[in-house]
């Protein structure tokens, strides 16, 4: 029994908890398609690395290390900013394209390119349609 | 900067400098473009002049730049660079107010000149090149020169031809390149010596030196148009006259040949060559070329290719004599080097003259041109004798040399191929001639020129006609005064006397 | 005992984390996703307390799932008000009542193909296993808990995870507030703001929960800030809370945002990062080096740095919300 | 020792009613009786833990706190509640309800 | 007074950093103003930078204690982050200087609409801050962090432009980011729960051969070789180069991308020097030339202009590749590589700007149809040789010297007998050939006989940058001894 809880200490199921969860995300990315599942997807390996992370810092008896902790909590703080700017970027995608899925191959070379130093910038006409309703 | 430096920087930038000031000059500037031209040409001409005296009193002349932890770009003036440079400053500054007169009103000169200036500038850097490094760098940028030169005019044919030349350029440049790597990691980046610097290599790497000659071979090959690449220039024919005259005759062709009488002579030595049996494989492919080279011109009915074919035969005229190791046959193959380059640049003006003036493409079309044209068909006639080696003209003392080095060197049958391909060069050079001053011309000349720009007081254009002229009357005197101090068979025989202390070898 | 009964916990714990996001990445639907991603995220929290570390559970609470949660839905809507859009702008399709199967559309991923079942979980198991068997053979290293420790006094604060994020590697929180603030103004060159879809529930009963919550909120959120010193808390977990309030705010009155003027709102936005980037550099001319405060001067500094960096955050995260540059930006 | 009992005793009556909150979730037909067994059930649920813990509460100051803790949760449960009836009322079930 | 530029250095390297930092925040804060402080900071920036080499040069210390330590805010190595700079942070720090300098005079003409300004010059300065930030550092940790500001604002700089294949790409590119500094974190939190420990040069003392650390080895190259576009994880950086604004994608090919590599080799020369085997340097080396071989295909099969150079970045990071088996054998070929990495970061800024100028005058970038622009604007199509020469590797630039040293390193792998060496000199060599290909594609219509239109009218910056920067990467080929002695200030190297 002895040897059972000391193999469970949380300084060993924990960061292996978090390993499961990055391989679940990592499989999670690969096989869906739309972005929003595969933002989904990043997150929880994000989790997956802090769980590690903190796991680890609980290992040994006294409080848990608390750089370890500041890392964590910088790395929650990136999360959330990176998936708030990639949601932007889904929606933007959306409006343009129609629809949230990323096709696996690179665009075909044709698409139009227009090039941003040329067009003034116009307010964009749907933002004067939503506007004048 | 060690002493003197400055002069070969200043020779090199006499060229560069204007170069780039025309890429620059908008279109219409006429008269700056000229002055730049001209004014470039001229400094050149005095600088080397200049050297070439220095030089001839002994003075010793060097400017290295350190480019690499142990690898220097080496500038220095020996009597062999002299030989070439010389040749280059002269042929540059007739061929410069050639073109003049030649692309009169055409568009797209600044870009031209631009590109003309550059290439001697890389023609110029390749003779004054200290070691192997700085000698690649310049051949290298010779072909990135000389490519807009020959797709000058834009059409279809003249980028496939640009096409290929990059094709076969690029990928020898690649050969060299890893040869020239090699090379510099086993016997380190030495300066040219003559008698070449490999000293105890050639005892303990055997094979890889023989591997390393072939590819430098190859290098070298492609641009001296040794027979297996020689395909492209016939085919870069298609570039303006100027174009074909200075760089097809005298720049281009010539850099390969220097590079391989720099490698057989300063790089590996005779001796060396001699006896890792090199100079022999280098003699056979030389005579296979000259004859190749004769036999081709013989079928091809247009003027500017049966011209090309001849150079691709007279270069290796020049690479037989080096092979040939013996100190005559070192002469005669320096010799031909001044005497082609001044021959063939005359026929490639007459050319150009019969296609400017008369729009005259094909040797069937030359029947009666004579009488149109005598001064240039004058100019031709000499050019042809002194190419098939009749004795008063520059082609017999070639000739005559290399008979004798070939003697010396026991290869008798080499006499053979001699008398062979001089026979060939009557059979192809004696028609055109026969037909420009014998033929009849039954329908009226279509007056091309004339057309174009107004009547000219002379036969042609003066900018076309003097330049024939002047490089005829120098292949002339280059045979007749032979004899006299600061001819070129006197500089070479300097050449031989100073730089290769070839054994037995009795003045 | 009480050990034995803790492992249970943890195993259970950690089963449900593991279904949970088995089951959300696997589903369909993704409104279902989006709230198993939210109670993945309360479990999370949850995980965190019992590895002691309250400040990280705060803000998975805080941040992890409410404020991504939040973005998630909002992402939702946005995309199913554009499926709706393109399909009003088909007159060829069938009029569709309230845009039900474009939500189906916008909304709906279809079950991956089968082949790249094999492959995907194949790369994946190995990639764990390999990962666990490294785990496994990792000895139980003290971490630098010890040299915190010793430098605690010097550092101005007593709450040691405060000293490590705002002293000793105050490098590595600056430059996050730094990220917060270019994944901005990433979403701001994306284009202007759009009407927020979110249609506002009629009645009072929404205004009027809000009127009673978001005083709470932003008294709790200044209390966890001046907290951070000394107990678990600090500038995130403020800011977030802050943030939150804010949403809320903005959802009870999607339509008629009020326009925020634009050197006001840009400099709350980097008062976070400037005021920390100015301290610092007072400290690299009079201070130990740069990001570092004169001793003496740590706490108030300290305290300085994370009111302006909550304010910061606060505003940065509902700017995200409504991710769209402000029209008074362009003007 | 009262206390601790005391405390047993409520939180485990506070689970009985979270028990009986999930089933009535997993049970009933549609969203406004799930919205239901929900709200009512879990906050009583959720009164009954908070009562046991403020008996293991150090001071007066944590006793207000968790206070504080059950009028958030019941407050936020009831607007949560309200909105999601009121969607459901005037849009008609979620699809993936149905 | 050889050691006072030493006792400078620390000041100058805070300063650097907080100088960059500024110049980010200002621009945040004054968007209207924000293309002056970008014009104006740009100079600053580059003038720092060039100081700070002055001060390392002349500092010049014996390569063992050449590298200088700046511990922030004070707090020595195992707690605090410290930042170092060595021979080879300082080297790609001049190159992110010259390379930054040109892009922001060129975006000054480039990004000209007043709204689009106000958007462009804040991220760009976060995306340099970023760059110096994360040549500087020298904690795992931090590395992460600096490696997510620098993705962030890449990618919203590469969705700038708002097109479908824009914004497509800069999504690929965000998810393939995101997933890669995951992966690299992953290795940091192993590492760290192996040691203890962040900093890099306290982790090399500690790490030796064991599963922790080849596990952190396998996921911190990964999720760098991911955000580099090294062969096999290299499909999203064509389409995000290809469709974003010009000057953006000359920072990306030549500063972000090199950055990438960069972090691999400070890793495999650190930390993981003990774990590289011949075997995996064959592997890698086999990826470089099936790179070499596909980018350059791509390229000479691609029709539009940036897509052309975009591949031609996957191909060029193909040579990057082939050095890693040299760099086992021969210990000196790191510098070779970095120095290589260098000229081709120039080349490809400089052929990056000239493309964008084209394509503003031309209104598209269609190869096929550039032909009357290419021929009226003789000193972009000069510019654009003159860089396309430089990645061919043909003399009188900085490229012919780069490729003279992997040809010297790859023979004289041969010479110490590895018989796999005449495949990496027969792809170094080939290498160049086929860049001939795809540059002549760029350049040739320039020489067909046709009209000339000159197309939109061009600011004077968008006309001279590209030929002022193509000339500095040709003249790179001068600064080839200099550069070398300051790489050989780096402590640690094989």
């Amino acid at each position: 029994m002895e040897w059972l809880a000391q193999q469970l200490a949380p300084g060993l199921i924990y960061p292996t908890a978090g390993a499961l969860l990055f391989a679940l995300g990592l499989y999670g990315l690969i096989r869906r398609h739309h972005l929003v599942l595969r933002i989904l997807a990043l997150n929880i390996m994000g989790s997956g690395v802090f769980m590690v992370l903190l796991g680890i810092a609980a290992r040994g008896e006294g409080a848990p290390d608390p750089v370890a902790q500041a890392l964590t909590l910088t790395g929650i703080v990136v999360a959330v900013s990176a998936t708030a700017f990639a949601l932007a970027l889904v929606v933007r995608l959306a409006r343009i394209t129609g629809q949230a899925m990323m096709l696996p191959g690179p665009p075909d070379d044709e698409a139009p390119v227009d090039d941003i130093s040329r067009e003034e910038h116009a307010p964009s006409a749907e933002y004067e349609r939503e506007h004048r309703e | 900067m060690s002493d003197g430096g400055w002069l070969l920087l200043a020779i090199l930038l006499s060229s560069l400098g204007p170069g780039l000031a025309i890429f620059f000059l908008p279109e219409r500037r006429y008269g700056l473009r000229t002055l730049l031209n001209l004014g470039g040409a001229g400094t050149k001409l005095v600088l080397v002049g200049w050297l070439l005296l220095s030089v001839l009193r002994g003075d010793e002349y060097q400017l290295s730049i350190p480019l690499l932890p142990g690898i220097d770009f080496v500038l220095a003036a020996d009597a062999l660079s002299l030989l070439f440079a010389t040749l280059s400053a002269v042929l540059w500054f007739v061929t410069t107010v050639y073109a003049i007169g030649y692309l009169e009103g055409s568009p797209r000169r600044s870009r031209f000149f631009g590109f003309f200036s550059l290439c001697v500038s890389a023609t110029v850097g390749i003779a004054l090149s200290g070691n192997l490094i700085t000698l690649l760098i310049f051949y290298e940028l010779l072909t990135l020169a000389t490519w807009p030169l020959v797709v000058h005019r834009g059409t279809p044919a003249a980028l496939r031809a640009g096409r290929l030349y990059l094709g076969y350029t690029l990928t020898s440049g690649l050969v060299l390149f890893t040869a020239i790597v090699w090379l510099t990691l086993l016997a380190g980046a030495e300066p040219f010596v003559p008698g070449g610097y490999l000293g105890e290599l050639a005892t303990t790497h055997e094979t890889t030196l023989k591997v390393l000659f072939v590819m430098l071979m190859i290098g070298f090959g492609v641009k001296a148009a040794l027979v297996p690449l020689h395909s492209w220039l016939p085919i870069a024919m298609v570039a303006p006259a100027p174009v074909s005259a200075l760089l097809h005759a005298v720049a281009v062709v010539k850099a390969g040949a220097f590079g391989i009488v720099r490698v057989v002579n300063d790089v590996y030595g005779a001796e060396v060559a001699m006896e890792l049996g090199l100079a022999a494989g280098l003699v056979v492919i030389a005579a296979i070329t000259i004859l190749y080279g004769s036999i081709q011109a013989l079928r091809t009915d247009d003027l500017k290719q049966r011209l090309a074919f001849s150079t691709v035969s007279q270069v290796s005229y020049i690479v037989l004599g080096v092979a040939l190791a013996g100190p005559l046959g070192v002469i005669g193959g320096l010799v031909h080097l001044v005497h082609q380059g001044i021959t063939k640049i005359t026929l490639f003006f007459c050319a150009g003259n019969f296609a400017e003036t008369l729009g005259i493409h094909k040797i069937s079309e030359l029947d009666g041109v004579g009488r149109r044209m005598p001064l240039t068909m004058l100019a031709f006639t000499l050019g042809a004798l002194g190419m098939i080696g009749l004795p008063p003209l520059a082609g017999f003392v070639t000739k005559w040399h290399l008979g004798l080095g070939a003697l010396e060197a026991q290869f008798h049958w080499v006499l053979v191929v001699l008398i062979a391909s001089s026979l060939l060069n009557a059979a192809y050079f004696l028609p055109p001639v026969i037909r420009g001053w014998l033929g009849e011309r039954r329908t009226p000349w279509h007056e091309h020129l004339v057309e174009h720009s107004g009547p000219t007081r002379f036969e042609t254009h003066w900018m076309l006609l003097v330049p024939t002229l002047f490089v005829a009357a120098l292949s002339l005197l280059g045979g007749l005064l032979a004899g006299m101090s600061l001819s070129p068979l006197d500089w070479v025989t300097l050449i031989v006397e100073r730089d290769y202390s070839i054994p037995g070898f009795a003045p | 005992m009480s050990n034995l009964l803790l492992v249970i916990f943890d195993l259970v714990l950690l089963a449900g984390l593991l279904g949970v996001a088995w089951r959300c990445l696997a589903s369909t639907d993704l409104f279902r996703a989006v709230v198993l991603f939210i109670t993945f995220g309360l479990l999370l929290a949850l995980a965190w307390v019992r590895l002691e570390a309250p400040d990280i559970a705060l803000a998975e609470a805080a941040i992890g799932a409410g404020i991504t949660g939040a973005l998630l839905l909002v992402t939702l809507e946005r995309l199913r008000s554009i499926a709706v859009e393109r399909r009003r702008g088909r007159p060829d399709q069938p009029p569709d009542p309230a845009g039900a199967d474009a939500l189906l559309h916008a909304l709906h991923d279809p079950p991956p193909p089968r082949r790249t079942f094999v492959p995907a979980l194949s790369f994946a198991l190995v990639v764990g296993g390999l990962m666990v068997t490294a785990l496994w053979h990792q000895p139980d290293a003290v971490g630098l808990e010890p040299v915190v420790d010793e430098h605690m006094g010097v550092s101005g604060v007593d709450h040691p995870i405060t000293a490590v994020l705002l002293n000793f590697r105050a490098y590595d929180t600056f430059l996050e507030l730094a990220i917060v603030l270019i994944a901005l103004l990433g979403a701001w060159s994306l284009g202007r703001y759009d009407r927020l879809p979110a249609r506002p529930a009629p009645g009072p009963i929404l205004p009027g929960t809000l009127r009673l919550l978001v005083p709470v909120a932003i008294v709790t959120g200044v209390y966890i800030l001046w907290a951070g010193s000394h107990a678990p808390g600090g500038a995130f977990q403020a800011g977030a809370i802050l943030g939150a309030a804010g949403i809320l705010l903005v959802l009870a009155r999607p339509r008629d945002l009020p326009m925020a003027p634009s050197t006001p709102l840009r400099l709350g936005l980097t008062a976070g990062v400037g005021l920390f980037l100015a301290i610092g550099i007072v400290g690299l001319f009079i201070g130990p080096g740069l990001l570092g405060y004169p001793p003496e001067w740590a706490y108030p500094l300290i305290i300085v740095i994370e009111i302006a960096a909550t304010l910061s955050i606060a505003l940065t995260l509902v700017a995200l919300f409504i991710a769209g540059r402000p029209a008074g930006d362009d003007h | 020792m009262i206390a601790n009992t005391l405390t047993v005793i409520l939180i485990l009556a506070g689970l009985v009613f979270f028990a009986a909150g999930t089933a009535g979730l997993l049970r009933f037909p549609d969203v406004y009786s799930r919205l239901h067994a929900l709200t009512k059930a879990d906050n009583v649920g959720l009164g009954l833990v908070i009562l046991g813990l403020m008996l293991q509460a150090a001071g007066p100051a944590d006793i207000l706190k968790l206070l504080l803790i059950w009028v958030l949760v019941l407050a936020a449960g009831t607007t949560a509640a309200h909105m999601v009836a009121q969607r459901t009322w005037t849009h008609g079930e979620f699809e993936s309800d149905r | 007074m050889s050691e006072a530029p030493a006792e400078m250095l620390p000041l100058a390297i805070s300063g650097l950093v907080a100088l960059s930092l500024t110049l980010a925040i200002l621009a945040t804060v004054w968007p209207r103003q924000a293309h002056r402080i970008g014009g104006y900071g740009a100079v600053l920036m580059a003038a720092a930078v060039v100081a700070l080499s002055a001060l390392f040069v002349a500092a010049g210390p014996e390569p063992e204690s050449a590298a200088t330590r700046v511990a922030l805010g004070g707090w020595e190595a195992p707690l605090g982050v410290m930042l170092h700079l060595d021979g080879l942070s300082m080297t790609l720090l001049v190159l992110t200087g010259v390379v930054g300098l040109a892009t922001s005079l060129y975006s000054l003409g480039y990004v000209h609409d007043p709204i689009e300004r106000r958007q462009f010059w804040p991220l760009w300065l976060w995306l340099w801050a970023g760059l110096n930030m994360l040549l500087l550092s020298g904690d795992a940790f931090n590395l992460y962090i600096s490696l997510e500001v620098v993705s962030l604002s890449a990618v919203a700089l590469v969705a700038f432009t708002g097109t479908a294949a824009a914004v497509s790409g800069a999504m690929r590119y965000l998810l393939v980011n995101i997933l890669g500094s995951l992966s690299f974190l992953m290795g940091v939190v192993l590492l760290f729960g192996e040691h203890g420990v962040l900093d890099l040069v306290l982790l090399e003392a500690r790490t030796e051969i064991g599963p922790t650390e080849r596990m952190a080895a396998v996921l911190m190259t990964a999720g760098l070789m991911l955000k580099a576009a090294l062969f096999p994880l290299h499909v999203w950086l064509a389409p995000a180069h290809g469709s974003a604004p010009a000057p953006v994608s000359a920072v990306l090919s030549g500063l972000v991308v090199t950055g990438s590599f960069y972090l691999i080799l400070r890793l495999w020369m650190g930390p993981f020097a003990p774990l590289a085997t011949p075997a995996f340097g064959i592997l890698v080396g086999l990826l470089g030339v099936a790179a070499l071989v596909w980018g350059s295909a791509q390229a000479l099969r691609s029709g539009r202009l940036k897509s052309i150079v975009a591949y031609s970045t996957v191909a060029q990071f193909g040579y990057l590749l082939i050095a890693f088996p040299l760099m086992l054998i021969e210990s000196e070929a790191w510098k070779v590589v970095v120095f290589f990495a260098i000229v081709h970061a120039l080349a490809k800024a400089s052929v990056f700007l000239a493309a964008g100028t084209l394509q503003h005058a031309a209104g598209h970038d269609r190869v096929a149809e550039m032909g009357g622009v290419l021929r009226a604007r003789g000193r972009t199509v000069f510019a654009l040789g003159l860089a396309g020469v430089s990645l061919m590797g043909l003399p009188f630039t900085g490229g012919f010297i780069a490729k003279y040293l992997l040809l010297e390193a790859g023979l004289s792998t041969i010479l110490a007998g590895s018989l796999i060496g005449v495949l990496w000199v027969i792809a170094i060599a080939g290498g160049g050939l086929l860049a001939a290909g795809y540059v002549l594609r760029m350049v040739a219509p320039a020489f067909h006989r046709g009209a000339r239109d000159a197309g939109e009218a061009v600011s004077p910056w968008m006309d001279w940058v590209p030929l002022g920067l193509a000339v500095v990467a040709a003249a790179a080929g001068f600064a080839g001894t200099l550069t070398l002695h300051t790489l050989t200030l780096t402590p640690g190297a094989p």
